[in-house]
């Protein structure tokens, strides 16, 4: 039988290693997975690479990674948001790298590396310093820039609902990188709203077959960032 | 620099609904977070125009009532939105498709240098020490999508905003179609910037004395 | 208001001109639009490149567009299918063009293209004759093709339910190439087997936004291939 | 070239039994066209084995019953199939997505021809006048999924399809893993094809003799 569902974030997040590349989804709070985050925080892993659009905000999930310097370096598009003051105070004094990637580039990049494309081209950045050192090609008269794939060891996801074989729908404006997420990693782990029996998700509304999802864990009642950060919350508590 | 305390020219809800007017009828915008938001409250009468937010919906509505916050419908500027019928919701890599195939008909953003050749710099202002900050801004200019820019005409301290050459690092160059100020309306052309509309009392040598670019009239 | 419903198929095909490059859905009978196909004969456009991933069955929709000789050229990764006959004549005698291009590098291409990216990277037919005159290059070690985007003026797709926005919902198999399809096409004409009211469509599983979509005509009964093919019918009858 | 009339060797069905073996519980499978499907009969006892078909499921389930086939769920085959509780549908980039991305883990496939470094010749036999038709075998073997072919040994006329370089066009390079034959289980490894279980009554030499490229023994 297959089942992909296990009992706790911690269980779903034990085999994180050291120096790993985890991919979080997540647009600000919307899809953010903050249980298996602070399971990871739990867990100990550190030296990782991060992939996530944003830092986090105040000083749980994401934010409370990298606090606990367990963040090496971030690869984002938009590392700065209202709430955000770990990573910018890390940045400044040297103590965090990075790779700062348009929007639409990094959905590429990870969901390229999902279907076996190692690069591809890109009209975006051309003529601004984030192409500097990039490959750049003309195209039918056009310029444009190859970018490369990105691959994630693992990647910790949010959903609403999933079944055993790993089937996901998503919520609303949280699906975001969720589905990209799934396909670009080794390993993706998903924590959900709700876990279903099978056949209770209609086959033509699944976003994310469970071929692209390793583990599963429910979590029925995710704490919401913002009322954390607006609490001034501080993971571990 | 030229003081600019005189309280002359467009409204801000002006010159949104100056944008406003030059977006069709079954448009799908992408509206920039700030002051381009506003634009949704004046589309003209009869029109029907669809809002992308790139963080994963089409369909975009107005802000919900107080108490129906949903922290899993946002905007890209991560404010609390609503969903019209007819509304879709999508992951990342489908929503910037939808910018970077050209399938978004007009961008509207905000600016801290155009230049007279359409260059754009609105992601960051180079300052030593600031956190470089791009999100969606390059994607959104990438490719052939309409991009109007819409923002005072000079910064508060009365400096031009619309420059020979962006001293601000570039968003993407030749981008911009169209400059909405408090002053006038300025279309990018081959051959330079064009007041197409001056805001009432407002003068032409006016309007030039506050841009560092060369103006043109049509 | 905005309003893609189109009256009938004659009238969604209206614009189709000569030379024209148009993608056709469906994976063998499975969501081929045979109306519109039906319609475009009728319209008379010529020298088409038709972009399907066969060339049709027996003398009805694609296979019939061939017969009529109105089209200059196939992209496709199996032209030959076990009731396919036209095109097998018409290819043997050198009367049409084909361009074979592997099944996922071709849903690739036309996706890349409704994506804005001109060219990208794949391992698929490296070592192969598909891969001959084609830039290779190695990433990694592995070495790669690459393969440019294909765009076509106009789409014809086949889908379940439609609303005047030009949402878009498919059923089972017979979804496969409509939506990459729409994305890909200056022009996505759809037929849909019912269309509903706007809001009818669940957000969360509208398979096609509408931004995709230019025209939508309701075909309530379409035609079944298989049956006309083992009754071995004509089109135009 | 040696006659093959004699009836000794695994049946089809025994040879589609021998791939099931070789695939563990959980494993997301793509079978071609053919002799593959056959596979699907003989997963063993307790093990939970997951179809996908290229046009577009995962989660394929056997053969309707009569009566109840629907023309819009098939196979790669076109045949008609059945979607099975937690199956999914999809669009043929996200399923190449599967393919090309490693995500399936298993492939079967017939074979025209296969050399001893592993090189697939299955989809054309280069016929002068013959129509090239590819579909989405070169997908699937240009990713890291392993292949499993199943063929009998020789062709009808007791040709070698096991063979030194293969003479009609490729598939791809160096992708095959093991080959189920009627008459033995051959591993393709670095150094060269090793047959690691022979059919009852079959002997090495008489593989050998029905084989182009050299054999070796563990």
């Amino acid at each position: 039988m297959i089942n992909k569902i296990v009992a706790s974030p911690a269980e779903a997040v034990a085999d994180i290693f050291d120096g790993a590349v985890v991919m979080i989804s997540g647009f600000g709070e919307a899809g953010s997975p903050i249980e298996l985050i602070h399971a990871l925080i739990d867990q100990g892993a550190k030296d990782l690479t991060v992939i996530s659009n944003n830092t986090g905000s105040g000083h749980v999930g994401l934010a409370a990674l990298i606090a606990h310097r367990r963040v090496k370096k971030m690869i984002c598009s938009f590392p700065r948001t209202a709430n955000s003051k770990v990573f910018p105070e890390l940045y400044k004094n040297g103590e965090i790298e990075l790779e700062l990637v348009p929007q639409g580039t990094l959905a590429e990049r990870i969901r390229s590396g999902g279907a076996g494309i190692p690069a591809f081209y890109t009209p975006t950045s051309v003529g601004t310093p984030l192409a500097d050192g990039k490959e750049s090609r003309k195209f039918d008269g056009k310029t444009y820039v190859m970018e490369r794939t990105i691959r994630a060891d693992f990647s910790l996801v949010k959903c609403k609902a999933a079944d055993r074989y790993g089937n996901l729908v998503y919520n609303k404006t949280a699906r975001n990188f969720g589905p990209v997420m799934c396909m670009g990693a080794e390993t993706a782990i998903v924590q959900a709203k709700k876990i279903v029996e099978l056949g209770e998700l209609d086959p033509e509304a699944v976003i994310t077959p469970g071929i692209f999802v390793s583990k599963v864990v429910e979590v029925s009642d995710p704490a919401e960032e913002s009322k954390l950060v607006a609490e001034d919350r501080r993971y571990p508590w | 620099m030229v003081s600019t305390e005189e309280k002359i020219g467009w409204s801000v809800s002006d010159m949104a609904r100056n944008v406003a007017i030059d977006i069709p009828n079954g448009s799908y915008v992408n509206l920039g977070i700030g002051m381009p938001e506003l634009v949704a409250g004046h589309v003209p009468e009869g029109r029907e125009v669809i809002y992308h937010t790139e963080n994963g919906l089409l369909g975009m509505g107005p802000a919900p009532a107080e108490g129906h916050e949903d922290p899993e419908l946002i905007n890209a500027g991560k404010k609390h939105v609503t969903a019209i019928p007819g509304a879709s919701y999508f992951h990342h890599a489908d929503s910037f498709t939808m910018i970077r195939g050209n399938h978004i008909d007009f961008c509207v953003l905000g600016a801290f240098q155009v230049s007279e050749e359409g260059d754009l710099a609105n992601w960051s202002t180079g300052a030593p020490g600031a956190i470089p900050a791009v999100g969606g801004a390059m994607d959104l200019v990438a490719g052939d999508i309409k991009i109007y820019v819409i923002s005072r005409h000079t910064t508060k301290e009365g400096v031009p905003k619309i420059v020979k050459q962006c001293t601000y690092p570039l968003t993407g160059k030749k981008v911009v179609d169209t400059i909405y100020t408090d002053l006038a309306i300025i279309d990018v052309m081959k051959e330079g910037l064009f007041v197409r509309e001056l805001a009432p009392g407002v003068t032409f040598d006016y309007v030039q004395e506050r841009t560092e670019a060369k103006l043109h009239l049509y």
